[in-house]
């Protein structure tokens, strides 16, 4: 044979490679485990509306009730070894989450009564209580195999060197700690849509290091921040460097409505107050210079913004979107008319009854363009009269502080999903007080709450709609968060080596390379060797 | 002898000292490091799964005082526990990898930078007042001066980054596989050198500064004067009678350098992206990876002491006078 | 004048290190300090004199034996507190390049003992006692009192030293080797200084050196020391004169004389000398009178006196 | 007379400062016969070890040699070239410097610095110079054992012996003994001086003899030069200086040196 | 002390190293005066090249790089003098008392000394800085001081050991000086080169050291200071990018402070030790040689 087609790709930063294929293992896996070793059930095209592209099960069916989803694996599935692929192993890999919680990364498992092999390729999975979306979490959790799995004492410590895997992608030829080589399956389902024979991952420490290779050409597949990367990459070879930003998780500043000091509180649970701190928020001015122009404005009262442009409602968009335009005259304005002037002379609005406002931003250390948000914004706050000052705790306390309540105002992220009603659920759930920092700003309604327990129980998209119209008008209203922008996801590519890659002119699917993102084996699938 | 077995004493107890300290660092730190796994991950985790999760990465509940027995235990077993950010691979192992690099890279350039500081040292106190003199003390003085930050900064912005003459970052062509072999070998070369002369120049001035002021501060001592006296040549009163005296307190002195030294590879091989201790630690502070931090502070500072013993032992054979002692 | 001794020593020891190879720095030392007389210390290089003088100003605490001051045990009665103690018994020091801080001015070394010892004096006060201190030791005021030592000659610091000594009015001086760093011909004019001091304040002197020649200048009384031990004590001529402990005459053959020319006088050979020494070195308990007031300690080994 | 074996003709010698001159020897001349011990004497900071350094040329710069000569064996010392000057070191003139304790290299063995210089000017091998050095300790009643000794671990007369003992290797025309014995106790120093003497008088080199102690001078130099702030104020036969001394400086030190035996001097004499 | 100044007056290095320490200090104090812009105000696009609005051109949000740089070097010399102050406090308090006390006292302080001295400072200063979260400058400046003062303790004690031994401190002690005041009359005086010495040393290494935390991203963002300067141009991949002057300007900055301070140091050096000294003396003399006046 010739000589193998690499592809070489970067998704994750790191100052050297240890050999860690645990699945279950978030943190420290390779992130090229999922996906590309662990193929998923099925994989939902998060931007051509969820629709399904079925991998391991050739489809699945959600009961009536709501309350079980049956799976069916394709025909003559094998693991890498050559051992068949069979209901036992999903069977045996919910066990096992069952015996390990630990390893329940997306803490699936509790939502099951059980789940039971129907045959030898079907397998049904009886809920807790009834849910629309179950099939797009469980394919989340990735299957492994019995006769491995079954062995191992400790997963929590297993490095799973070796993996035995379902995916295109297998064989680990090379490990060294500065570039691994994962081959291809020669017992994968599908390998003759797969064109790519290796992946190569060099190890690359950061940003700089991934514009390095990126630049000089080494580089097919990268997910990373550019800085000015029509200069510094696309011009380097225009021809076969390219990139394509969709965006991502919502951005947006909040204040703590719990907050513990009396005087903030007062005026944080003043609706004014956010609209008039919302309209302050310069946000064109955010997305250029911290985000080099990266990210997508999100002006949007509902938050949901382009990201889930199909569930906006326009109506309250109409309503309520003055509150989320950039207006220091109108915010002025409004400050002024609910009382917030300057009352002890300090130069500083103070509350409607006279006692002082002094408003802690905090950012986490090390997240730059975070910094560079907070500040730009800081200046338009200051400039109104808002005394805001800025502070930068390490990650671990800002994240800690969130979920705790203890701070002021804050900048905080949201992950981008299938669809709005995960970000809404992650957001304005009142149980995850004390244990997300998704949660941070403290609003809860019971109407909400009401609306968001809801929505999963109904597969009507119309239905679901509805819901999510009376969600985001309370949303919008009410505006717990300043929505500022959708961050990118980075996706950088090199057609020199290898063509078929999804783009703005051809949107099939997010070919971003990160491990949150399963379509990207679609991607992989999808590339040819360039001519 | 007992000079020695001093000294030794000492080092254990400062070893312990330092693993104590060491051991709480961490403990009163805030921020759990779990947390940070998961903070900005999409893993959504119940409190239950956090903590069967905390306890596997080894967070007891047990008192202090018996987590502090184990934890001594355990370094003197060699057990560092396991890295949290490249879980589950043991901490000796991450360390022992990033270990070669570092002693490779400090090892040479301490060598290097002693051997050329001290040469320079002694030829500009031999040539005192003379242009050569100025030249290397200003060259000195300016390049204890200025951060190792700045020094390695520039070096890359000039030699990797403009001029291209060297790569901006890692130990080797990532793409070859290590062996004995000379494209292996000259690539490491290729990829060391920059980070290597940086360093070099980051020490030399501090060594050649100590070397020129202990000289002239011998130069007047009578046993030189009868070198010269005696008729020696120039080279034998310089190297025998003034250098070899005026190495005593350099020796001693490299001792604490070495502190300065470990400072100075963190910097660069940070700049430099280069897979040593230094850029480990501070990936690990980072990342908060409570285990890495711990084991390299311990293995640093064992190192140090090491290096300081050593250090004693040479003094010991450099300077007769404290051999019976 | 004759006076009852004011300050003594009685068997004083003082052994440094201890453990395999201790130095016995002072052995059984007695010796008696009378106001108005001057005693001097004489020995060699490393025989305890100064440990002797440290043991004086209470640098070291003795071993054994007891320091007696006006008849009073030290550390006990009216000489419990070290600071009057410190008022009657002061030091002067060998080196004068040493013994003034080279960052102050002469009137804060002049100064400082008035403040401390003498706080009823008023500042005006005070500033008389300084010039007049000065002028007992024979310096223009006006020109010292803003110099810095290293403004001044050798013999002038000097001079300051025994002007700071003067300074707290004390009755017992000692003079570890004042004189050894200066030069021939400064040397004389502060061993007249100090006899005069010694005889308009009746002070008590301690006189320690190794040139017996000064020794004799200056003293009425003498004693030789060695490894520790005072080997002869006696008035200073009947003990030059008719040495009678073999150490004695050792040293004093020995010191240079310019009357004799070298080779001259060669009574010891190389091998006595290290006899000699040897048996000095030993523990010596007997004391036989001499002469009158004239004594010395028998040497345990073969020389006999 | 035969010809003197050192003969400084009008040496001037200067300290350089930053604007101006420190005149330390001012036009010095005198000779020194074979075999002759001859006395520097004179008070601390007289310019005695400026005219001990020219000689031995060891002067470092800010020290100028303004004028004069320097005559050893009748050949110009002030004119020998680089290597023509290690040659002459130690060969012709040694030199005995003020502390033994320093004189010493610490880190060298005895035996490595006899060898240095048997080596350097002789080209003995390791094995001849430990017999030379044998025999040069036995002159100075070192035992030979001493040789692996480092210097700290001998006695400061012991030492004060050995470079003696180094002084003697190559049988120099010239001794220089730069206070040899003032760190030293009486009765050691009586004992070192009356060896050398003995050795002069065998080997027949000449002394020159530094020292403020005018009493120790007068007792063993044949003659003696007294020096009063850089000038050579009087030369003469020992006993003339010390009997009838003519300058009323040297009149003045004699005046001031209170006597072991005999009358005791004046008090107020000096000041 | 006078002596001291006086010397440093007259030497060559220690007058170019004070000139430029003013100059700095000048434009640190004059900032306001020598710059239309504020010191964390978006002023200009981002990454502006020198022109003659933005001397040093902009950084990456688009602040004016001269300004930064001149309100930034208020930062360093508050934290370098702030930090050198205290880390010379402590080391010249503990280094007189070891010296002096001796014996008990002294084998304390010397063990923990001694301790300090083989840790190495740099990693335990990262560690401490993480672990205090956001490290303002004035945090850093403490951190400093509380751990780096033992090679003064180091040197200040093995001064005192020798002087201590001097005549002029056992008469005072015969005269019944308290030991305080022994120890700060008579004994500190005679160490004011040292402590000079330690005090600029402390100064250049706390002023790198600051630098140093901030540019590896354990300082406050949020402070005006070289560097931050440096984390800043870093983080915006400045050199990447093609921005030098982002990274250049405070590498500048550093670099001049770091050459005023080594030479301050090395002149003290020189002036309390006359044999390292050389210079026009020696000039004189060459030329006195080359014009035949004389000869060795
Ligand atoms: N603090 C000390 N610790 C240990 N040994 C000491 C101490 N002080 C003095 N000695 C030893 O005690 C002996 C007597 O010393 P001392 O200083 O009293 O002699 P000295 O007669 O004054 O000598 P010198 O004429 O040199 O001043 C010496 O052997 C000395 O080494
Ligand atoms: N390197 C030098 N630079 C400037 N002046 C010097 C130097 N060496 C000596 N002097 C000065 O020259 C003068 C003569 O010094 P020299 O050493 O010859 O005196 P000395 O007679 O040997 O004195 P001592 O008896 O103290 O050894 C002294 O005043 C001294 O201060
Ligand atoms: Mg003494
Ligand atoms: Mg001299
Ligand atoms: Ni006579």
């Amino acid at each position: 044979q010739d000589e193998p087609l690499v592809l070489t790709a970067n998704a994750e930063a790191a100052t050297q490679w240890v050999r860690n294929f645990n699945p279950f293992s978030q943190a420290s896996m390779r992130y090229s485990t999922h996906d590309f070793i662990y193929e998923p059930l099925v994989i939902f095209n998060r931007i051509q509306d969820n629709e399904p592209n079925y991998r391991l099960a050739e489809s699945f069916e959600l009961a009536e009730d709501l309350m079980s989803v049956t799976f069916t694996l394709r025909e003559g599935l094998q693991w890498s070894d050559g051992e068949p692929l069979t209901s036992a192993d999903v069977v045996f890999t919910y066990d096992y989450l069952e015996a390990h919680p630990e390893l329940d990364f997306v803490s699936i498992r509790p939502l099951f009564e059980s789940i039971e092999a129907i045959d030898e390729r079907t397998v049904q999975f009886n809920l807790v209580e009834p849910n629309a979306l179950i099939a797009t979490q469980v394919v989340g959790m990735p299957i492994v195999p019995e006769h491995i799995w079954s062995e191992i004492e400790d997963p929590a410590t297993f490095a799973n060197e070796e993996p035995v895997g379902s995916g295109p992608l297998t064989e680990i030829a090379r490990f060294t700690p500065q570039v691994y080589d994962q081959c291809r399956n020669p017992h994968y389902w599908d390998n003759d849509n797969l064109a790519v024979d290796c992946m190569r991952w060099p190890q690359l420490a950061d940003n700089t290091q991934v514009l390095g290779a990126l630049a000089e050409g080494s580089l097919d597949w990268a997910t990373s921040f550019i800085p000015d990367v029509e200069n510094t990459f696309v011009a380097r070879d225009p021809d076969n460097h390219h990139f394509w930003y969709t965006p991502s998780s919502l951005v947006s500043f909040s204040y703590n409505l719990e907050v513990p000091d009396e005087d903030l509180s007062k005026a944080f649970n003043d609706v004014d107050f956010r609209r008039a701190t919302s309209m302050l928020l310069n946000r064109q001015d955010i997305v250029d210079i911290a985000g080099f122009g990266y990210p997508i404005v999100n002006d949007d009262p509902t938050t949901l913004g382009e990201l889930y442009a199909d569930w906006v409602d326009p109506a309250v968009v109409e309503e309520f979107g003055q509150y989320t335009q950039f207006d220091p005259e109108a915010a002025t304005a409004l400050l002024d008319e609910a009382g917030y002037v300057d009352a002890n002379g300090d130069g500083w609005r103070d509350n409607p009854d006279g006692t002082p406002i002094a408003i802690d931003l905090m950012v986490p250390n090390g997240w730059t363009d975070w910094i560079d948000a907070v500040t730009i914004a800081s200046e338009d706050l200051q400039a109104a009269g808002l005394n805001v000052s800025i502070s930068t705790p390490e990650a671990a306390v800002w994240t800690a502080d969130l979920i705790e309540g203890r701070y002021e105002m804050t900048m905080n992220a949201l992950g981008a999903a299938a669809m709005p009603w995960y970000a809404y659920n992650r957001a304005f759930n009142p149980g995850d007080e004390g244990v997300s920092r998704f949660v941070a700003q403290r609003f809860f309604d019971d109407e909400l709450t009401e609306l968001l327990a809801d929505f999963p129980q109904t597969q009507d998209r119309e239905e679901q709609g509805d819901i999510m119209n009376r969600a985001q008008r309370i949303v919008a209203e009410n505006l717990p968060l300043f929505p500022v922008y959708n961050s990118p996801s980075f996706y950088q590519y090199n057609t020199s080596r290898w063509t078929g890659w999804a783009n703005a002119e051809d949107p099939k699917f997010s070919p971003v390379v990160t491990n949150t993102n399963p379509a990207r084996l679609l991607q992989l699938l999808d590339l040819e060797p360039a001519q | 002898m007992a000079f020695l077995l001093r000294r030794l004493a000492f080092y254990l107890a400062a070893f312990i000292a330092a693993a104590t300290v060491n051991f709480f660092l961490p403990r009163v730190m805030p921020g759990d490091p779990i947390q940070i796994m998961f903070g900005s991950a999409n893993a959504n985790l119940t409190v239950e799964n956090l903590n069967a999760l905390r306890l596997t990465f080894g967070f007891i509940d047990a008192p202090i005082w018996q987590q502090y027995l184990t934890y001594l235990q355990s370094i003197f077993t060699g057990d560092l526990g396991r890295s949290i950010r490249y879980f589950p691979a043991p901490v000796s192992e991450i360390l022992g990898r990033a270990t070669i690099w570092t002693v490779g890279l400090v090892g040479i350039a301490t060598i290097l930078a002693f051997i050329v500081g001290t040469g320079l040292g002694i030829f500009a106190a031999w040539k005192r007042g003379t242009r050569a003199d100025t030249a290397i003390s200003l060259l000195a003085i300016f390049t204890t001066a200025v951060p190792a930050v700045v020094i390695s900064l520039l070096a890359l912005f000039i030699f990797a980054y403009q001029l291209r003459w060297f790569p901006s970052g890692y130990a080797y062509n990532p793409l070859l596989d290590p062996a004995l072999s000379w494209t292996y070998i000259s690539s490491v070369i290729y990829h060391g050198t920059l980070p290597m002369v940086t360093m070099f120049i980051v020490l030399l001035g501090g060594f050649a500064i100590t070397m020129r002021n202990n000289m002239i501060n011998l130069l007047g001592e009578d046993y030189i004067v009868m070198g010269r006296a005696k008729g020696l040549s120039e080279n034998r009163v310089m190297f025998w009678y003034a250098a070899r005296n005026a190495l005593l307190p350099t020796v001693s002195n490299l001792a604490i350098a070495l502190g300065t030294v470990v400072g100075g590879s963190l910097i660069t091989e940070v700049v430099f992206n280069y897979p040593g201790l230094g850029n480990v630690l501070y990936q690990a502070i980072l990342a908060r990876d409570y285990p890495v931090i711990q084991g390299q502070l311990l293995i640093m500072t064992a190192a140090m002491l090491i290096a300081n013993f050593l250090v004693d032992v040479s003094y010991v054979l450099l300077d007769p006078r404290l051999k019976k002692a | 004048m004759s006076h009852a001794p004011i300050l003594s020593l009685d068997n004083v020891s003082k052994t440094f290190g201890g453990g395999k190879a201790p130095v016995y720095a002072a052995r059984a030392v007695s010796l008696e300090l009378t106001p108005g007389r001057t005693t001097a210390l004489v020995g060699e290089s490393g025989s305890g004199k100064t440990t002797c003088a440290r043991l004086i100003m209470r640098e070291y605490e003795a071993d054994e034996g007891k320091i007696l001051f006006k008849g009073e045990k030290l550390g006990t009665g009216q000489f419990a507190d070290l600071s009057a103690y410190r008022r009657a018994v002061q030091m002067i020091f060998q080196d004068p390049f040493a013994s003034l801080n080279p960052a102050h001015t002469i009137r804060y070394h002049l100064e400082r003992p008035l403040k401390l010892h003498r706080k009823d004096l008023a500042k005006a006060e005070r500033e008389a006692g300084i010039v007049k201190l000065l002028e007992k030791v024979k310096l223009p005021a006006d020109q010292m009192l803003e110099k810095y030592p290293h403004e001044l000659s050798g013999g002038q610091r000097q001079r300051i030293s025994i002007a700071r000594a003067l300074a707290v009015g004390p009755e017992v001086i000692v003079a570890d080797e004042p004189t050894s760093m200066l030069d021939v011909s400064v040397r004389l004019g502060i061993l007249n200084l100090l006899n005069e001091m010694k005889r308009s304040l009746d002070l008590a002197l301690l006189y320690i050196t190794h040139d017996i020649a000064t020794a004799r200048y200056v003293a009425e009384d003498i004693m030789v020391m060695f490894s520790g031990q005072i080997v002869e004590w006696g008035p200073v001529e009947s003990v030059l004169g008719n040495p009678a402990h073999p150490y004695t005459r050792l040293l004093l053959s020995a010191v240079p004389d310019p009357d004799v020319r070298l080779g001259e006088a060669t009574d010891f050979s190389p091998d006595d000398i290290v006899a000699i020494r040897k048996d000095a070195a030993q523990a010596q308990s007997e004391v036989r009178e001499v002469g009158p007031g004239h004594f010395i300690r028998v040497p345990g080994g073969t020389a006999q006196a | 007379m035969s010809a003197p074996v050192l003969s400084v003709r009008n040496l001037s010698i200067d300290y350089v400062g930053e604007d101006s001159d420190f005149h330390a020897v001012k036009d010095v001349s005198f000779d020194i016969a074979k075999g002759e011990f001859f006395g520097l004497a004179g008070e601390s900071g007289c310019g005695k070890s400026t005219i001990a350094f020219a000689i031995a040329r060891l002067h470092q710069p800010s020290a100028l040699i303004r004028r004069g000569e320097i005559l050893v064996e009748g050949r110009n010392v002030l004119d020998l070239d680089k290597k023509a000057l290690e040659k002459f070191r130690w060969t012709e003139v040694a030199m005995v410097f003020q502390s033994a304790m320093n004189s010493l290299n610490p880190v060298l063995t005895i035996e490595a610095q006899f060898h240095d210089v048997l080596k350097t000017h002789l080209g003995l091998s390791r094995e001849q110079s430990r017999k030379r050095a044998e025999e040069l300790l036995a002159l100075v009643d070192i035992p030979a054992e001493r040789l692996k000794s480092f210097p700290h671990q001998c006695s400061g007369g012991m030492r004060q012996r050995i470079v003696i003992a180094i002084c003697l290797a190559l049988n120099p025309k010239l001794l220089i003994m730069d206070e040899p014995t003032t760190a030293l106790d009486v009765v050691v120093q009586r004992e070192i001086l009356q060896r050398i003497d003995v050795l002069r008088k065998e080997l027949g080199f000449s002394i020159l003899f530094i020292t403020h102690d005018l009493g120790l001078m007068a007792q063993v130099c044949d003659r003696i030069g007294v020096m009063l702030e850089g000038e050579l104020v009087e030369v003469g036969d020992a006993r003339q200086i010390h009997t009838a001394p003519t300058h009323p400086y040297t009149k003045k030190l004699w005046a001031s040196m209170p006597r072991l035996r005999g009358a005791q001097i004046g008090g107020e004499a000096s000041l | 002390m006078k002596q001291l100044l006086v010397g440093l007056s007259k030497n060559k290095k220690a007058v170019i190293g004070l000139s430029i320490l003013v100059i700095i200090l000048l434009v640190a104090i004059f900032a306001p005066l020598l710059t239309p812009y504020g010191a964390s105000a978006r002023v200009g696009r981002p990454h502006q090249p020198p022109s003659w609005e933005h001397w040093f051109g902009t950084t990456r949000i688009g602040r004016d790089v001269w300004t930064q740089m001149i309100y930034g070097a208020r930062t360093s010399l508050a934290v370098g003098f702030g930090a050198g102050l205290m880390i010379t406090v402590i080391g010249t308090v503990l280094g007189i008392i070891a010296g002096y006390m001796r014996g008990k006292v002294d084998e304390v302080i010397n063990f923990f000394t001694n301790m300090i001295l083989v840790i190495p400072n740099l990693p335990l200063l990262l560690v401490l800085a993480a672990f205090i979260g956001q490290a303002s400058p004035l945090v850093i400046a403490l951190i400093l001081g509380f751990t780096s003062w033992a090679w003064g303790v180091r040197v200040t004690r093995a001064q005192t050991l020798s002087v201590r031994e001097k005549d002029f401190v056992k008469s005072a002690e015969m005269l019944g000086e308290p030991k305080w005041r022994i120890m700060t009359f008579e004994i500190f005086p005679n160490l004011i080169s040292i402590v000079g010495i330690n005090f600029i040393g402390s100064v250049i290494f706390a002023v790198i050291t600051e630098a140093t935390l901030e540019f590896l991203g354990l300082g406050d963002p949020n402070a005006v200071s070289w560097g931050i300067m440096l984390y800043n141009a870093q983080n915006a991949s400045a050199l990447t990018v093609g921005a030098w002057w982002d990274m250049l300007a405070p590498c500048f900055a550093l670099a001049l402070l770091g050459l005023s301070l080594a030479l301050i140091n090395f002149a003290i050096d020189e002036v309390a030790n006359p044999r390292l000294r050389t210079g026009s003396r020696l000039n004189r003399w060459k030329m006195l040689v080359r014009t035949g006046e004389g000869r060795i």
